[in-house]
């Protein structure tokens, strides 16, 4: 077990740091570009397709760079930290892995490698009950070979700017996914409250190509998109609260308030020190959960156990991303409520990122079903539920 | 002890409801309760509907519109006003200046402002903090310096609520910065028209405009708007923020906000234990601050404020931003979509996530809750 | 609405309160007494039957004083302030309160005299799964006029030492109250970890008297003394963490660490705050429910309200009672872990005092399960529950 | 990044398991899974197999026992041990006095004490704090004065856990006044059968003996019992101290106590959402916890500790307690019962409150958890 990156990835993070730090090291940048559409910088867009970072994920075969999960989580941690609003989590884990678990050879090399260049860029639309991973409000209807769309998804991510939507629909054997123009649906995008942009989408009989098998029921492959959404999302709230300790350490240090710095007051030290508590430990499960993300798509493990880690990440990103974010506007006092400074984005933010894919409740509740399952968790272990010590049945 | 209201207290209850339920319009009514934005309008023409029946500035001395009402009165007012949804007679006139000048104004000023201000005649706003002046008031630097009858006042005030709107703005400037920090202020009453005086606004983090930073350059203000003494200031600032202070949770309004939240999303809860139980904790913790109120407001009649007051504050604000947070969970992904029609249940899900992030602000402005929990350590346990 | 004593009330608390601390001002003396049995003080327990206060909620007629459960919550304040062992909570308002529930006149003469006069110790014996009010483990048998019970009971509060002990056992007609002599019965009694009394009781086919009718259900009545403990039990509990206030404070002004006083030190006097603020809350609803309670005694409010108020002491000391019982102990630091300082002994008192008559999370599921029943709480109506005010149904 | 142990790690930790679930009597280790009172037999003869399979002080010089393990090595046998319900190796000796010794000892010295010291044939016990000088140590008062070749003690020590089994005790005294309190302070190794030296017993809330007080009277202790240099005793305790914080997270343990809760009421948990909840989210906070633990193991290696080994005594004391708090949730009233037979169910109800009262120590010992925010907030932070 080993949580360090290697010399590799350390240089990823380095480079992807670099080049965000060029476009949004001034936080009057970022506040900028959302303000407009398409709320991010198409430029910086193309400068990490260039860098191979669209496609990281993706095999080479696909257009792709080769590399895992891990090293699409450093990314996103990056983003996080200077809360860049390009669709990194939307476009490239959350549609472009749905391609790549899902999509035929051919559709991988158009879809994965347009996406990857930065030619296309890819959206999910998904109208379902709260995180279910069945589609509700869509249909889809056969024809021949002909496959058309009838009914409205709510909220897709860049949706009136994507170019291509994979659009999941209700079909007679459950939920199937298409591959649709973005330009073919009616759509009519708006700005959500993190910055980024949402469309409605109405599909009036538009047409529309299944993704990978025609007719198969895709739920377990949506499941797994939304659980992977969640736990490289994580990565971003990572890098976000991460950031937040350290601006609110520094407003700490140089805030006068009745002749000292605030890092005077031990009721405030003491709660950056909780803060820190706080991002440490979801460093931890964040960090491991990636690699179970990496471990099943490797086919190390089986996908229950991605499930299982989403589930866990939510708990702690909703318990934790809370307490930074609030914390971090509380000890910053008046400053941290305005559009001027980062901090309150940040929160805003985290509060997207825990309501993208399941939140801390609704995973909560599927772990508490489950509990009685097992015995001490072990992260050591094949499984983290898998294996309780034996000593966990003896001794009564 | 006695668990019922007195049949006359049950009857002026009853009164404040009638009123409040059938004067106030519904479509102004309605705004408060889901949670939109007031015009400026709605509120000007909400407090005089209260003005005109006496009931705009109730604690006011009698001879300026006030009601002699016990503390038990002035709570069942104001809870009776947040559960109709009326919107709360403006805070600046009616709970800030409008003490200030019955209590330390020259007759010119009280005849001058006091019905006006009543009546929102006048937009008052407040010029408090500064940008290195926040929690630690007096450490203010905006200055006023004599030039013959006249202040020529010059620096910037910051978090002015609601500023775009004001007609006169009440602010506090050092007089002399050659004494103890808190020795040197003095209050002006400033015509917001006046040459040198701008507003500009601040974008908050919910991407609302609902305060300000207010700049003074080489503003001529007449000596005769000096509230009380040259150099007084600070006595003034401490009288209206103690009243800003007493009594104050926003209890009703968080109750009202709760239930409205339990009807909307009553098919979610339904399903969700843990949601459930939830709603039960916050509403026990409500019901345990509304009788903390009763408590204080039954007990300070004639004298000192009941200490377990401070926590009104400090346990409100805490329990709104809670209620706010709830509403983001029920609303989850539906806070990303467009709801159209603003009174919509669907655009209260969207306005969820902005009102979570504006109340932040509920434990940091009038007295942060890290200010609070001073008072508590320092004034009453004595630590 | 009033929270405030009147005069007489006041003169109760004034006099209970110069009575106990005679015996228990030093806290060694409250150490020596649980140390040994009967655990309690029967001097004490002789005074304040001479005084009236064992029979203050029961009626003249049975032998009482007649006044209400606010005056007994008064009695109980002041107990719990000095952390007295008496076993005023179980004795006089669980069981007697029972007795005078449900007894038949000539029972409650002569149980209420008898334990009003100090001369009869009762005791409530309820085997039950989890604080139900229905009995489980000890059955009652009829032969004719003639009553037997056979079971066991864990813990019976001072059952070694009880007089008199009100069993519950499972009837044909479900669950009914009985009387059986204390030394009619098999037990072994032992000390509990608050420094209090048990008994383990067991009936092997002891001759019974029904209390009250013989072969009805008392379910309801027991669910209501159960009840009442709560709310009574509150009140004791209000008093420790009142006083865990006053030590906590004390000690912060006086304790020196690294050359000052420890209330220099910010992290911590928060701390004392945010225990203030419990308390107080804690005050507000305590006092309420007792009044409840009061009211539902003099028939001018439903049994439900009772039980309503219950649960929402149960659910606050929950919180309250371990927020100050452990903040007191940590802002004291090592000398709280010891025997002679009475702050652990506080908080071990408060725990059994929330475990008595049902716990938080008892009561937070039952109240969850009816909180879609209601809309906005309304203390200052006839029922909290009863009437949300109209503009809760306005507006959407 | 590297999920999975390497094969070798693997191996490692299969003989770790093996060796403590066969090697170590099942009544020993019951008495621990069970949340009993280990015997002072117990332990030493724990210790000792520890010792002779060279598990006692793997972490010592090799010279002297130690094994040259990884900190990730070291991780997997203490979290093992605890799994297995093996009482850990007595922490004064193991743990604190050994590397003392073995850093700052005379050769006589380490030949003298270490080899006894890793096999328990000496119980050391800890004479640090005073009753005025607890977190502040360097305030402590017991005064050491030269006689000839020999130190003369007096004064009182306190908090001396388990002191009532011991046989030498390790003892920060003042050997000069006059200079800044931390410079004043020496270390002597005391044999506790000396004249004038008392242990006296310190109850506890959970009424059991677990502390003592001990006292010293004109206690003569020779010179050579003095350990590094005159004066330099706060050097060490740093050290010692430094020692004790680092990477020492109760999770196996607590792990072990929440899976035990689990299954021993399984009915109940079955009922109650609530109760399923707050196990889920302990479970969780104990795996963020133990991943921190290996984070900070992986990362150490050869160097400083990793900043983040300061969250896990304040968060594993935490989880330690809250876990003890289910458990008197879970007992609910059977914790008022009498549970005869000390293996059973009932008897382990009944012990689950003075456990829970016990364990609120953990956030008070060994650098309450106010000194950890304050290690983070300075010495991490820099604030």
């Amino acid at each position: 077990m080993d949580f360090t990156y290697d010399d590799e990835q350390g240089a990823l993070r380095e480079a992807v740091r670099g080049l965000v730090a060029r476009t949004y090291g001034e936080y009057e940048n970022r506040r900028r570009t959302v303000a407009s559409d398409p709320g991010y910088d198409e430029r910086l867009w193309g400068q990490l397709a260039e860098m191979g970072l669209l496609g990281l994920p993706f095999g080479e075969d696909d257009g792709g760079s080769g590399a895992t999960w891990v090293e699409a989580a450093i990314v996103l941690q990056e983003l996080g930290r200077v809360l860049a609003p390009e669709p990194y989590l939307t476009a490239v884990v959350q549609a472009g892995g749905l391609v790549a678990d899902v999509g035929t050879a051919e559709q991988r090399a158009e879809l994965l490698g347009g996406l990857s260049s930065g030619e296309r860029l890819l959206s999910f639309a998904h109208a379902s009950r709260r995180w279910s991973p069945s589609a509700s409000g869509v249909t889809a209807s056969q024809d021949g070979d002909t496959w058309t769309l009838q009914g409205r998804i709510d909220a897709v991510p860049q949706g009136a700017n994507a170019d291509v939507l994979i659009v999941s629909a209700e079909t007679p054997a459950g939920t199937g996914l298409f591959v649709v123009p973005g330009d073919a649906v009616e759509r009519s995008g708006h700005a959500t409250y993190d910055g980024g942009r949402s469309a409605r989408v109405v599909l009036g009989g538009v047409a529309a190509t299944p993704l990978g098998d025609a007719g198969a029921d895709q739920t377990s492959a949506i499941a797994a998109a939304l659980d992977r959404t969640i736990v490289l999302g994580a990565n971003e709230a990572l890098g976000i609260i991460e950031q937040q300790l350290v601006d609110t350490t520094a407003y700490l240090k140089s805030r006068k308030q009745f002749g000292v710095t605030l890092n005077n007051f031990q009721a405030l030290t003491f709660r950056a020190a909780d803060m820190y508590t706080s991002v440490e430990l979801t460093h931890s499960l964040v960090a491991w959960a990636t690699m179970v993300a990496a471990s099943v798509a490797a086919g190390e493990r089986d996908s229950e156990q991605l499930s299982d880690a989403a589930a866990r990440v939510a708990v702690q990103l909703g318990t934790a991303g809370r307490h930074v974010g609030q914390e971090a506007i509380q000890l910053h006092g008046g400053i941290a409520m305005t559009a001027e400074y980062r901090v309150g984005a940040g929160t805003s933010r985290l509060t997207y990122l825990e309501h993208l894919a399941g939140d801390r409740g609704h995973h909560l509740n599927e772990l508490a079903a489950v509990v009685a399952d097992h015995g001490a968790l072990d992260p050591l272990a094949a499984s983290v539920l898998g294996s309780a010590p034996v000593t966990a049945e003896v001794g009564s | 002890m006695q668990l019922q209201l007195t049949e006359e207290m049950q009857a002026f209850r009853e009164e404040m409801r009638t009123f409040f339920t059938t004067q106030v319009p519904q479509e102004i009514r309605d705004v408060v309760l889901q949670g939109r934005e007031l015009s400026r309008d709605q509120i000007v023409q909400s407090m005089q509907i209260l003005n005109a029946a006496g009931l705009a500035v109730p604690h006011w001395p009698s001879e300026w519109g006030g009601r002699d009402w016990t503390d038990l009165q002035r709570h069942l007012w104001n809870e009776e006003m947040q559960a109709a949804g009326v919107p709360a007679p403006l805070m600046f006139n009616a709970g800030m200046i409008g003490p200030v000048i019955a209590h330390f104004g020259t007759p010119e000023q009280k005849q001058e402002f006091l019905p006006k201000t009543a009546n929102c005649d006048i937009w008052w706003s407040q010029g408090f903090s500064e940008p290195d002046a926040g929690s630690d008031l007096a450490a203010l630097r905006t200055t006023a310096v004599r030039d013959g009858d006249d202040w020529i006042v010059n620096g910037q005030k910051t978090w002015t609520t609601l500023g775009q709107y004001g007609d006169w703005i009440f602010t506090l400037v050092r007089t002399n910065p050659d004494v103890k920090k808190q020795a040197g202020i003095s209050m002006l009453l400033i015509d917001m028209r006046t040459e040198g005086l701008e507003v500009r606004p601040i974008e908050l983090i919910d991407g609302g405009h609902e305060v300000n930073e207010v700049w003074f350059t080489d503003v001529r203000v007449p000596g005769a708007n000096l509230v009380g003494e040259v150099d007084g200031g600070w006595t003034i600032a401490k009288f209206l923020l103690g009243n800003e202070r007493v009594g104050v949770a926003p209890v009703g309004a968080t109750k009202q906000a709760l239930a409205r939240a339990k009807r909307i999303c009553a098919d979610l809860i339904a399903e969700d234990p843990l949601l459930r139980a939830r709603i039960v904790e916050l509403e026990n913790e409500l019901l345990a601050l509304e009788l903390t109120a009763l408590r204080v407001v039954a007990h300070s009649a004639g004298g000192e404020p009941h200490p377990a007051s401070s926590v009104l504050k400090l346990k409100g604000t805490e329990l709104q931003q809670a209620v706010t947070e709830l509403v983001v969970d029920l609303a989850g992904p539906a806070a990303f979509a467009l709801g159209d029609d603003e009174a919509s249940d669907e655009a209260w899900f969207r306005r969820s996530v902005p009102t979570y992030l504006n109340f932040r602000k509920a434990s940091i402005y009038g007295g942060s809750n890290e200010i609070q929990r001073q008072i508590i350590s320092r004034g009453i346990l004595g630590l």
